[in-house]
């Protein structure tokens, strides 16, 4: 019978990783991902899961470590937060073109200087570009739920990608959510064992990554790009699964909340959506035409269901938590990415970004309200002044 | 399963470091999920993990179909729990209580805090001695504040929150589950709602900590021009119930007690002209002493003697170290 | 459940003659005419045999080999970053831990060898190599130590000895001697300081047999081993390719490299000279040596002379370092 | 979909097969400019001609009881004449030889 439990997205990453019987798990602490190891070494410790427990002595080893271990055969995890995710940064590439499809729990942290606890989704952000697959959660059960989701598809031969699976730091790892575990059988039928085309075993002797010519480089980048181009396919399929299976109704890659006659709508993903999720019900009630649209995957960009789901909205605002400083709006990357998935469109909305939640500060709901006045001027005066407003820092529109 | 006013109820734990309070919230939070029907949520906020700093714990419980729609600390909660009598001195402890709400705070039954006065007049103010209790049946405050918590609060189901307490402990400390059990409920029955205490008109004004630094103000790269700037820092709240009093008389000036003092807190001046010492101890300011008795300890002429801490006592004996600086 | 323990016991070589026959490292690589390790890594493989799997941390025994989608190892191989080596052959050692006991894999626990550089082993993979040695990983960690950052084009690393001229320490009027600094010391590295660590020796490519005897003891030993093995660099150090070996003997006949074996706590010598010939022998067969003068040789003779009084004796640099120049 | 020439195929994930005996692909006997020469008569099968070999070049021929170097990749950098230790190799020019063949491809 599946059992209720009340886990904060940390213990709830930690008791997926523990149902898909991860093999070699590396750890090393950094705030606030560290609860998800230490959750598992109790696992391990109390035999509740085989599986080897490697202290790491740093991030870029972490994912060597997992690396190694995913190459010779074994379900592999990692994480980390904030500049733990950037030291590792030599070994995505390699991770990703070597088509090991290890999984790294994120738990979102502000990047140095100064020191910060506080979550942003810069750390992961600024690494989306390698060929990994990543997204954000919402709350813990979604957190759970991720982790298996992008091991079976990152696991599929026709994908074969390493998966950064995201939760911001506190809102999500830290605030204890209703999370329901399901059967033991349900994943295991869900998702199937372990299997590498190519592992490293003397039985079958290979040799992984040797040099190449430069006109081959092209090819293998193509290679990459390839199973990125296949990945949305494979991960409709992987979700209606996983919806039959476990009786959710996720969709593939973006969630629509109380958008239909709807004007304009918050774009956003991670803990904030859960408050912007009230300030929209808030607004509708006091007859304020606005709906709101959730991301669940970065990458692989969904393109087409961006474009389908924001052309019906006269403006749009593009929640960011993330920085991309000198960037073409001044802002963070998601409006970049929003923007070019509307660029064909005949008719296209307005768009802007509102910077808010960083630093790992609360986005309260007034700012949600003062972001939906901005965007019902931009209606009426038929255009954005700014591609960018920092809430709260604003001096006046 | 109703909550009191309809569509919320929020708890605000105030507390130090290592006295429960993070877990009493996760207990309360569960219990009111899973057992009772309500929707909630828990969370606590507190520096990076050192033992005596501030822990806020905060619970919010709703009506099952109404979901949580923020992760906000509690600004304006119905229930105050205050874990330790030295938070009383900080007037961010009462910050946001409505004129109806209550106010919950251990200590033992001696006379009542001047600072209780900041409270609305028709708020409930109990008095629990969770440390005495607690002591008593080998069990810690957040068991009996727990249990003082669902008696003053009747739509908590004590027998619920009880099983969620023990269920946390019956897989590690399974002897600890009858000693929680019985301070749990002696915290339900014995604490005393006092009268007459809070002079204050109306709701509290909720206290949101503005920020010191602004865009224009921030100095670059977050760089701290002034070093050493943790001068203007109180950490007396860390202390937990005694202070190190200072005895002129034994005292041999020898400074053991500044070798052994990890947080500068003993004052110099130079001694009198032509007497046996070039410096001369003059006492301690406690803004900067945490308690830790390691001047007690090393004192060879018992000039330090740990004393039990009564409100103002810290006050009265300070001597201040950056008279120029802080007042 | 099978026991994810290592029971081989490959048995040592008395003889040249014995060697072994089977090549697992094959001709066919883009290493230099005459390359020492590249000769070292022909007599490791063939010490290990077929059930191996070798790690290439980036370095020449990595880019020279295997190049353009074909390379000489008919073991599995894989390549790593330069910094990690030991890290991924930690996560390999673990992932054979755990299929085994699980039954995914059946059979003997395999040699993981790390085939890493100088730089690779003790700059910046030194991180990685300390941590798998401190974890107890079943693994060979092997530091082919050409004393240079060759695949680059021979750069300074920190195992090139004093006065050695490189493309970053080029010899000029202001500093007549090239390289300034003394160079670290890997085995007293590892021994200095890893508890799970039972066995670490020295080797050269001028007696092979002594090579493949160190390998297997290593490999026979269940827990973390390290060898550091002399390996002559004939574009590195400028000598003729036809003399790698000659070099690597004169290098231990003058002291410059010193074979032993540390086990537990015990330090065996092996070709250690009666009477240690001067260093001056050594340097004159190489063009990396030509610059210095009588004092600079001096300086690196006192050095040498400290050094050969026995492993593990601590070697302080005959001149005060450099002052960082503000 | 991809147009990718033939000659410039990738295997998934840059994973390649590993050789058997030899790496053809990477042909280095067109390196050399002296090949060495044995002279059987001198030969006492010590072997140093094999163990010193980087390239793996001289192996014995158990049949004909002789050495016999792999001329596809010798690169001619003459250790085994050193370390012979009967002085039964000497070096001979290679383009002295009808088949003897020096740098004509490119090798990369």
């Amino acid at each position: 019978m599946p059992k209720e439990m009340m886990l904060s997205g940390c213990a709830a990453s930690a008791q997926a990783a523990k149902m898909a019987q991860v093999e070699v798990i590396c750890s090393y602490p950094i705030r606030p991902y560290t609860a998800i190891m230490m959750e598992l070494a109790k696992m391990v410790a109390n035999g509740e899961l085989d599986a080897e427990f490697v202290h790491g002595e740093g991030e870029h080893a972490q994912l060597s470590v997992v690396l190694g271990a995913a190459a010779a055969g074994a379900r592999a995890l990692t994480g980390s937060s904030g500049v733990g995710v950037t030291y590792a940064f030599e070994t995505y590439s390699p991770i990703a073109g070597g088509r090991i499809p290890l999984q790294m729990m994120i738990a979102d942290r502000a990047l140095d200087p100064p020191g910060d606890f506080g979550s942003e989704h810069t750390d992961a952000m600024s690494c989306r570009d390698q060929g990994w697959l990543m997204g954000w959660a919402e709350n813990p059960q979604e957190a759970f739920d991720n982790c298996l989701i992008n091991y079976r598809v990152g696991e599929d031969h026709r994908v074969l990608l390493p998966q950064f699976v995201c939760q911001d730091g506190y809102f999500v790892s830290h605030m204890p959510g209703k999370v329901v575990l399901p059967e033991q059988s349900q994943v295991d039928e869900f998702l199937p064992p372990y299997n590498l085309p190519h592992p490293l075993d003397p039985k079958r002797p290979v040799s992984h990554g040797p040099q190449i010519r430069p006109d081959q480089g092209t090819i293998m980048d193509l290679q990459r790009a390839q199973a990125m181009l296949d990945a949305p396919a494979v991960i409709r399929e992987v979700i209606d699964d996983y919806n039959r299976i476990f009786g959710r109704n996720y969709s593939p890659f973006v969630e629509e909340y109380m958008t239909d006659d709807a004007e304009m709508a918050f774009f956003i993903m991670g803990a904030h959506t859960m408050t912007a999720r009230h300030a929209v019900r808030h607004l509708r009630s006091q007859g304020v035409k606005i709906g709101l649209v959730k991301l669940r995957f970065v990458r692989p960009w969904p393109t087409q269901d961006v474009a389908e789901a924001l052309s019906k909205f006269k403006a749009v605002g593009v929640v960011e938590t993330s920085t991309s400083y000198g960037g073409a709006a001044r802002g963070g990357n998601l409006l970049h990415e929003v923007r070019s998935s509307l660029y064909e469109l005949p008719q296209r909305p307005l768009t802007t970004s509102f910077m808010a939640g960083l630093g790992g500060e609360m986005v309260p709901l007034k700012d949600f309200y003062y972001m939906a006045d901005i965007l019902s001027k931009a209606i009426k005066a038929g255009k954005t002044n700014k591609t960018v407003y920092w809430v709260g820092f604003e001096a006046e529109d | 399963m109703s909550l009191p006013n309809g569509n919320r109820f929020g708890i605000r734990f105030e507390s130090i470091g290592g006295l429960g309070a993070h877990a009493a919230g996760q207990v309360l939070a569960s219990a009111a999920v899973l057992k009772m029907g309500l929707n909630g949520a828990h969370f606590s906020s507190y520096g990076s993990e050192k033992k005596g700093s501030l822990v806020r714990s905060y619970v919010r419980l709703l009506p099952a179909e109404q979901p949580i729609r923020t992760s906000a600390p509690v600004e304006t909660p119905d229930a105050i729990v205050v874990f330790h009598a030295a938070l009383l001195k900080n007037p961010a402890t009462f910050a946001g209580l409505p004129r109806d709400g209550t106010f919950i705070y251990n200590a033992p039954p001696r006379s009542i805090p001047e600072e209780l006065a900041a409270l609305p007049g028709t708020a409930r103010i109990i008095r629990v001695d969770a440390l005495g209790i607690a002591v008593k049946e080998k069990s810690r405050p957040n068991a009996v504040l727990l249990g003082t918590l669902c008696g003053a609060f009747p739509f908590l189901d004590a027998e619920k929150v009880l099983e969620a307490l023990s269920e946390g402990f019956a897989g590690k400390r399974p002897e600890a589950v009858a000693s929680n059990e019985s301070a749990f409920r002696r915290g339900a029955a014995e604490f005393e709602i006092l009268k007459g205490v809070g002079r204050a008109e109306g709701d509290l004004p909720a206290a949101r900590a503005e920020p010191a630094w602004g865009y224009e103000t921030q100095p670059i790269g977050g760089i701290v021009p002034n070093a050493g700037n943790t001068v203007w820092n109180d950490v007396s709240a860390a202390r937990t119930g005694s202070l190190p009093v200072f005895n002129r008389q034994n005292c041999i000036h020898c400074a053991l007690c500044d070798l052994v003092c990890p947080d500068l807190c003993l004052v110099w001046e130079d001694g009198e002209k032509g007497g046996r010492f070039e410096r001369e101890l003059t006492g301690v300011d406690y803004r900067y002493c945490k308690g830790c008795m390691r001047c007690v300890e090393t004192c060879p002429a018992s000039a330090m003697t740990k004393k039990a801490e009564t409100p103002g006592l810290a006050e009265r004996l300070r001597v201040p170290l950056f008279p120029d600086l802080v007042e | 459940m099978a026991v994810a323990i290592k029971t081989q016991n490959l048995a040592p070589v008395k003889l040249i003659r014995n060697v072994p026959k089977e090549e697992y490292y094959v001709p066919g690589h883009r290493t230099c005419a005459g390359c020492g390790p590249a000769l070292q890594y022909k007599l490791v493989a063939k010490a290990a045999g077929p059930n191996t799997i070798f790690l290439g941390p980036t370095g020449c025994m990595y880019v020279a080999n295997a190049s353009y989608l074909c390379t000489p190892y008919t073991v599995p191989w894989m390549h790593t970053q330069i910094t990690n080596g030991g890290a991924v052959a930690s996560g390999i050692e673990a992932a054979y831990k755990v299929l085994l006991r699980k039954g995914k894999r059946e059979g003997e626990f395999p040699n993981i060898i790390v085939m890493a550089g100088d730089g690779g082993s003790v700059d910046i993979g030194l991180q990685a190599m300390s941590a798998m040695m401190y974890r107890g990983h079943d693994a060979l960690f092997i530091c082919y130590d050409n004393e240079a950052y060759t695949n680059t084009g021979i750069q300074t690393s920190p195992t090139t000895p004093y006065g050695s001229n490189t493309t970053f320490t080029p010899p000029g009027p202001a500093i007549p001697e090239g390289k300034t600094t003394f160079p670290k010391d890997p085995p007293q590295l590892v021994i200095g300081g890893h508890p799970a660590v039972k066995y670490v020796a020295t080797a050269s490519v001028a007696y092979p047999v002594d090579l493949i005897n160190k390998v297997r003891k290593a490999l026979n030993v269940v827990g973390p081993t390290f060898l550091h093995i002399h390996s002559p660099c004939p574009k590195g150090w400028k000598f003729d390719a036809s003399k790698t070996i000659e070099v690597a003997r004169l290098a231990i006949e003058t002291g410059m490299w010193n074979m032993y074996e540390w086990e537990s706590g015990e330090y065996r010598y092996q070709f250690r000279p009666k009477k240690y010939k001067p260093v001056r022998e050594y340097l004159k067969l190489q063009g990396r040596f030509t610059h210095l003068s009588d004092a600079h040789i001096a300086k690196l003779q006192a050095f040498v002379d400290a050094k050969v009084k026995g492993p593990g004796i601590p070697v302080q640099a005959p001149v005060p370092t450099p002052p960082a120049v503000h | 979909m991809f147009i990718i020439p033939k000659d410039k195929e990738v295997p998934l994930g840059c994973v390649t097969p590993a050789p058997v005996g030899e790496q053809p692909m990477m042909i280095t006997g067109n390196w050399r400019e002296y090949r060495p020469v044995l002279e059987p008569e001198k030969c006492d099968l010590c072997m140093n001609c094999v163990v010193f070999c980087p390239d793996a070049c001289f192996q014995l021929n158990e049949a004909e009881d002789m050495v016999v170097l792999n001329e596809k990749y010798c690169k001619g950098c003459n250790i085994c004449i050193t370390e012979c230790a009967t002085n039964a190799l000497t070096e001979a020019y290679e383009l002295d030889f009808d088949d003897g063949v020096v740098r004509l491809e490119k090798p990369f």
